[in-house]
C-alpha cells in the first residue's frame, strides 16, 4: 500500500504543472474567450504534451500510463482553468478514435458543450459508445454560457450516431468520464483555495491583513480540507480504475465524483466571498473557476446524481 | 399585536394598485440593459411619473417636496409596485436613497433648494463615491485626497462600486481633508458634479457581466468649498446620518422579489426532468423549497416588526443586520438549489428558463458582500446587540 | 398594522416570566427530573397564574384571552424550561374538558409523553378530537429518555377513545398545538443563545473571554438571528390564528414551527460547541435545552413535515 | 500509487482474523457500563490476550516489547479488531496510546522499565491529568501548582477530563512548577501514582449521562522528584512529543464504526415509516446517506494517505486536523440525521432501534470539541498549514 505519488507520477505532476504555467497563464485562458475557450496553438500544446494520448501504448504514440496518471494530468488542467473538451478528446483516443476533438454528451441532454469546436461528440449509454459526427447535429450556439470559457449549444435532437465500443468497456468508460471530471474539479477546489488565502494574506483592512481574522481564515482552512479530501477520494479513483484499488471501484469513482463537485462549488463560493467586493468583479479569477465548476458538474449529471448513486451502494 | 392593516392602509394601497394599473401601461418599453442613456430617461420618465402622482419620496418629509407617509405606508408602496413590476428606483437610487436624505438631514437650505426638488422630479441623477479600492469593510480607511486651494477642494483619487457614475449629474463623495486624524475624523462630504474636469468613469465589468458600477478616478479635481455637506472633517457622521432614517423597509422590494422567484422555481421543479419524473417529485428539493419559503415568509414577519418598532421609536431597531444576514444565507441557498434544480439548463444563463434564477444565483453572491459582509454582519450583531467583547486589534 | 408587543402583552409576558423565574428556577426545574418532571406545587403554581385557562372567558374562570397571549405566555415556558404536559392541558382547558393533565398524542405514534403523570391522552386526527383516559392505555415507561425532564412511555395500541370535538374547530387545534410548540422551541432558542453569550463573556482562555474570537461571536450572532426570525414567525402565528393575520394562517402555523425546530435544534448543538468541555458535561444546562427541543421536535412530528407542508403551500 | 496491499500485509491480515476468531469468544461477558471494577478487569484480560499473541503494543518499538509494526500494519489491526467488534483499548487507552509512547520518548530507563512492560500485560492502568477547568483550549494556561518541598513535588490544584480516574494506578500529570515563566515554559510532566494520600477523584457527569469522565482534586500530594519525566519546566514539550508518534492511524476505528454505522441508519431507514413509505422512500434522506458514505469513504483514503505519508517522512503530516475538522462535520450531520430518520423512536435512547444513533449524535458533539475544538483546527489549519498570519493578541 502506497498512496503517496511516486517518483514518476511526480515528475509527471510537475511536467505538466510546469506546461500549464508556461501555456496557459491566467491571460491566455481569459484570451481564449474570444474564440470558445480553444485555440490550435495551445490544443496542440495539450497534444503534444501527450494529454490525450498519455493512456495508449508507446506502440501507438501514447505513454503507456493508466487512470492514476490522468487523474493527476487532469487535476493540473483543472487547476490551471484550462478549457476545451478535454475529457472527450482524452477518452476519445484512448478508445483508438481519430477526431482531433470530441467533446461528451448524455443522451437524454439537448445542452452541449464545445460543439463548434469539436470534429464529434460522444455519447456513452447503457447500449454502448456511440460517435456523432458534429457536421451531423444542428446546434444552435447560447449566447452568454454560464462557464463564459465553456460555449455550449444547445439542439433539437441528437442522432444515435455510430456505435464504436469495439473492445471497449462502456462502463469503465463511463467511470473513467467522472475519474477526470472530478480531477478537474479537486484543481479547481485547491486553486480556488490558493487564490483565496493569497488575497486574504495580502489584502489589509482594519490595520491587518483580513487574512489574520478568524472570520476569513476559517473560512479558508474548510476550503483547505475540502479540496484534501476531495483529492484523496480523486487519486484514489484512479488507483482503483487502474485495478489496484482496496474497494469497488465504481463506488470509489461516485465517491470522488460527489466529493470533487462539492468542493469545487462550495470553495468556488467561499473564494468569491472571501475576495469581498473584488471578488464580485470579473477582474478577479474566483468566478472563473466557479463558473468551471459549475458548468462541469452541470455537465457530467449534477452532484445530486452522484449521492443518489453513492446511497445505492448502501 | 395585529398583522391587519388600519383602514386608512388599506385605503392607501387600493389607491396606489388603482394608479399603478392605470401608470404602467403608459410606461414605454424597458430599454436593453446596456442601454444607458435609454435606462436614465426610461428611470427619470418613471420618477417623474410618480412625483406627478405625489408617489415621489414616499418617506420623505413633505417640507421637502416627500409625501411623507410612515412606515406602513412605505412598506405598502414598496410591496405593491413590486408586486406590480413596476420599476423600482433604478438611476435614482442614491439620489432617492442616499444623497437626498442626507442633505435633507445635513445640508444648507441652498444646497436643499438646488438639489432634492430635482431629485424627486427625476431631473438630476447621483451616484456615490464611497467605496475605495484599498477601503471596503474598512470604509473609514478611505484615501483620496482632498486639499484645501482658494475656495476650492482639489481632490485626486479613485473611488470604485460607483453605481450609474457615467449617468449622475451629481454624486455624493467622502474624501480625506486630514490624514493625521483618526481615520474617522479627517473625512469630508462633498457634492461632485460629474461633469468637474479631471474625472475619469470607466465601467467595472462584475461577475454579472454587467457594468452597472464603475470606478471613477479623480486628477485634481476642483470642487467648490460651497458644496461641502457639513462641517470638515465631520464627512463621516454626515454620511452615517442617513443609516438611521431606515425604517426596516430597506429590502422590502428585495424580499418581494425573492419571494416571487420561489413560486417561480417551484413552478419550473414541476416541469424539469429529474430521474424518471419531475424535480417536483424529489422529496428533498421539496423541503428545501419548503424551508426557503418559511425563511422568507419569517423575513417579511421580522420586516413588520422592525417596522413597528421603528415607528414606535423612531430609530431603527436590530432588525437590519438580522435581516441581511439570514436573507444573505436564505439566497444563497436559493441559488444553489436552482442551479441543481435547472442542470445543463443553468448553462443558458440569458434564456427561458435559467435567466431570472441564474442571475439570481449570482445576485446572492453580492448580497453577502455588499453594504456589510455576512462576517461584517456578524461582528455587529455580536458586538452591538450581544455585547460580546471587541477583538484585540 | 402593530407587530410589536402591546401594554397589556408586555404586562403578561413579563409576569409570566417573574412567574418562571420564582417557581421555576433551573434548580427546580432539574429537581422534577426524579418526578417526571412534574410537582403537584409547580403544577398548581401553572394553573393559578393562569397558564391552561386563559383562553377561556372570564365568566368561566379565564382571561378571555387569544392565541397571541398564549403563544407570549409558551415562548417564556420554554425559554425557562418548564417541563409537563403544558400544550395537551392547555387545549383541553380551552376545549372545556376538565381533566388535570393532558397530554397530546400522535395516532400513529406510539411513544407518548408524560402518560403516566397525565390523566387523559388527547389526540387529534381528521376525523376529530379524541380523548383516552390515562388507565385504558397500557404504557411501557422508557427507562432512559432523550429529554431526561420529559418521560415517555411505548404503548401497544391507542384506544379510539371518546370523541370531544362538539362545537370544536378540528383543524384549528391542530394548528394551535403547532404554534404553542413552537412557541416554546423559540423561547428554548432564546436561552441557549443567551446562555452561550453569557459563558462567552465570561469564559477566559488564551488570556481573553472567548467571546472575543470571532469563531465563538460569530456563531452567537447566527443564534440570535435564528432565533429572532422564529420569533417573529412565532408571533405572527398567533396574530394569525386569532384572526388578525395578514396571510393564510395554516402557512404562518406551519412555517413557525418549521423555523422554532430548527432555530431551537441548531441553537442547542451551537451552545454545547461554544461551552467546550463544559457543554459535555451535565451541569452545564446546554443540553438539557438541546434534548428538550429535540424531544419536542419529534413529539410533534419532526422540522421534515412542517418543510414539506410548506412545499405544499407553493 | 497503490492502494492494494503487499503479500506480507495481507499475511498479517490474515493472521490477525485468524486469531480473532479464535480469542474473541473467549472473551468473558461485556460488562455493564457502570460496572467499573468489571469493565477494568475485562479490558486488561483483553489486554494481556493481545500481549500473550504478540499484539499488544502493536506500534510501540520491539525493543519496549512493542510489535513494532508499520503503519499499514497497525491501520489492518484497527481496521480488523473494530470489524470484528473486538474490544477497544478502554481503561488501557491513556497507558498504551499516550502515556507509554510519551515514556519510550522521554523516560529514564528506569522509569521505562517500572511501566512498560505493566502497561503492555494490562497489569497497569493510567489516566491523564492534563486538562483543567480553566485550561481547555488553552491547555497551557494550567494553574495546578507543584512545588518543591526536599525530594518530593507537592501538588495542590485540579485536573478535569480524567478518563478511568478511578479504576487507574498512575496518572501522566502536568503541573506549574514555574508561576514567572512564560506559560508554555513553567510546566513539568509528573508520573502521578493514583494511590497517594491527598486525591480526591469525582466522577463527572457527561451528557451521554455516563461518568467514564472524572475531576480529579489534589491537596498537597507529594509526589516523588524521580517521577519526574524530562527536565522541570520541560513538561510541555514532554507532553507534545507524544504527538509526533501520531502515524495518521488515530482515527482508524472512529472512522470504520462509523462506517458501520451508516450501513446500519441505511437499513434502519429501511425499515421506520416515513410518510406513506419508508424513511428510505425519501429522495433527500438517501442522498444525504450517500453524500455521508462519500465523506467517510473519502476520509479512509485520507488515512491511507496520511500513512503512507509518515512512513516515508517519519513525522505526522497535515492529515491529522484535516481528519479532526472533517469527520466531526460529518459526524455532526450522520448525527442528526439519525435523529431525524428515528423521530419519537429517538425518546427511547437505551433501546434498540435508537440506542446507538442516539449515542452517536451525543458522541458527536464531543468529537466537535475534545482534543482540539473544531474552532482550534481551523486556526491549527490556516496558520500552520496555510500560513495565514495570527491574530493580534
Amino acid at each position: 500500500m502506497n498512496f503517496d505519488l511516486d517518483q514518476d507520477e511526480r515528475a509527471l505532476q510537475s511536467a505538466i504543472r510546469d506546461l500549464c504555467k508556461g501555456v496557459f497563464p491566467m491571460e491566455t485562458v481569459r484570451g481564449l474567450e474570444s474564440s470558445g475557450g480553444i485555440s490550435a496553438e495551445t490544443w496542440q500544446a495539450l497534444e503534444d504534451a501527450g494529454v490525450f494520448s498519455l493512456r495508449l501504448p508507446e506502440s501507438e504514440g501514447g505513454a503507456g500510463l493508466g487512470m492514476t496518471a490522468a487523474v493527476i494530468v487532469f487535476e493540473e488542467l483543472g487547476r490551471a482553468l484550462v478549457p476545451g473538451p478535454l475529457v472527450g478528446t482524452h477518452l476519445a483516443k484512448t478508445l483508438g478514435l481519430n477526431q482531433a476533438r470530441v467533446t461528451f454528451a448524455n443522451r437524454n441532454d439537448l445542452v452541449i458543450s464545445h460543439l463548434d469546436s469539436s470534429d464529434a461528440v460522444a455519447v456513452v449509454d447503457a447500449e454502448g459508445i456511440w460517435l456523432i459526427s458534429q457536421n451531423a447535429i444542428a446546434g444552435e450556439p447560447v449566447a452568454l454560457p454560464l462557464d463564459p470559457l465553456t460555449p455550449v449549444s444547445r439542439v433539437s435532437s441528437l442522432p444515435q450516431g455510430e456505435r464504436v465500443n469495439e473492445g471497449a468497456d462502456v462502463s469503465a468508460t463511463r467511470l473513467e468520464a467522472s475519474a477526470l471530471t472530478a480531477a478537474l474539479l479537486v484543481g479547481i477546489a485547491s486553486a480556488e483555495t490558493d487564490l483565496a488565502v493569497a488575497y486574504a494574506k495580502e489584502r489589509q483592512q482594519f490595520g491587518r491583513p483580513i487574512g489574520s481574522f478568524q472570520a476569513v481564515k476559517h473560512i479558508c482552512a474548510d476550503m483547505l480540507t475540502r479540496a484534501e479530501v476531495a483529492r484523496a477520494a480523486v487519486y484514489a479513483a484512479g488507483v482503483h480504475l487502474d485495478g489496484n484499488g482496496d474497494g469497488d471501484t465504481a463506488r470509489a469513482v461516485t465517491g470522488a465524483m460527489l466529493l470533487a463537485s462539492e468542493a469545487a462549488f462550495a470553495n468556488g463560493k467561499a473564494c468569491v466571498q472571501v475576495h469581498g467586493g473584488m471578488g464580485f468583479t470579473w477582474e478577479i479569477d474566483a468566478h472563473l473557476y466557479l463558473k468551471r465548476a459549475a458548468a462541469l458538474i452541470a455537465l457530467h449529471g449534477g452532484a445530486d446524481t452522484y449521492a443518489e448513486e453513492m446511497a445505492a451502494a448502501l | 399585536m395585529d398583522l391587519r392593516y388600519s383602514e386608512s392602509d388599506e385605503r392607501f394601497r387600493a389607491e396606489v394598485r388603482a394608479w399603478l394599473a392605470e401608470a404602467l401601461p403608459a410606461l414605454p418599453p424597458k430599454p436593453g440593459p446596456h442601454d444607458w442613456d435609454a435606462r436614465r430617461a426610461y428611470d427619470t420618465t418613471w420618477q417623474r411619473m410618480l412625483f406627478d402622482a405625489g408617489y415621489a419620496g414616499i418617506n420623505w418629509p413633505s417640507e421637502y417636496g416627500g409625501r411623507g407617509a410612515s412606515p406602513t405606508e412605505h412598506l405598502i408602496f414598496l410591496e405593491e409596485t413590486e408586486r406590480a413590476g413596476a420599476p423600482y428606483v433604478g438611476v435614482n437610487f442614491v439620489g432617492l436613497l442616499h444623497a437626498g436624505p442626507t442633505l435633507i438631514a445635513e445640508a444648507t437650505e441652498e444646497q436643499k433648494a438646488a438639489h432634492l426638488p430635482r431629485i424627486l422630479r427625476g431631473e438630476e441623477v447621483w451616484c456615490q463615491g464611497f467605496s475605495e479600492p484599498g477601503a471596503g469593510s474598512d470604509l473609514a480607511s478611505l484615501k483620496t485626497r482632498a486639499v484645501l486651494d482658494g475656495d476650492h477642494y482639489v481632490v485626486n483619487g479613485q473611488k470604485i462600486w460607483t453605481s450609474f457614475a457615467h449617468v449622475a449629474d451629481f454624486g455624493e463623495l467622502l474624501v480625506r481633508t486630514d490624514t493625521d486624524a483618526p481615520k474617522h475624523k479627517g473625512i469630508t462630504w462633498l457634492i461632485l458634479p460629474m461633469d468637474t474636469p479631471g474625472i475619469e468613469v470607466r465601467p467595472l465589468r462584475t461577475i454579472a457581466g454587467s457594468s452597472e458600477f464603475s470606478e471613477v478616478f479623480f486628477t485634481d479635481v476642483r470642487i467648490p468649498v460651497e458644496n461641502r455637506v457639513g462641517a470638515e472633517n465631520d464627512g463621516w457622521r454626515v454620511a452615517m446620518v442617513t443609516f438611521s432614517f431606515e425604517r426596516g423597509t430597506a429590502f422590502v422590494g428585495e424580499l418581494v422579489r425573492s419571494m416571487k422567484l420561489v413560486e417561480e422555481l417551484a413552478e419550473l421543479a414541476r416541469k424539469l426532468p429529474r430521474g424518471s419524473g419531475s424535480a417536483w417529485d424529489d422529496d428533498g428539493v421539496r423541503r428545501e423549497l419548503g424551508l426557503i419559503a418559511a425563511q422568507l415568509d419569517g423575513l417579511w414577519h421580522l420586516t413588520k416588526r422592525t417596522i413597528t418598532e421603528s415607528e414606535r421609536t423612531g430609530v431603527p431597531g436590530i432588525g437590519g443586520s438580522i435581516f441581511k444576514l439570514y436573507y444573505s444565507e436564505v439566497r444563497h441557498h436559493l441559488g444553489d438549489l436552482a442551479m441543481r434544480i435547472l442542470g445543463t439548463a443553468a448553462l443558458a444563463t440569458e434564456d427561458e428558463p435559467a435567466v431570472d434564477h441564474v442571475r439570481g444565483w449570482i445576485h446572492a453572491m453580492s448580497i453577502s458582500i455588499a453594504a456589510g459582509t455576512t462576517q461584517i454582519q456578524r461582528n455587529i450583531l455580536s458586538e452591538r446587540v450581544l455585547g460580546m467583547p471587541k477583538e484585540p486589534s
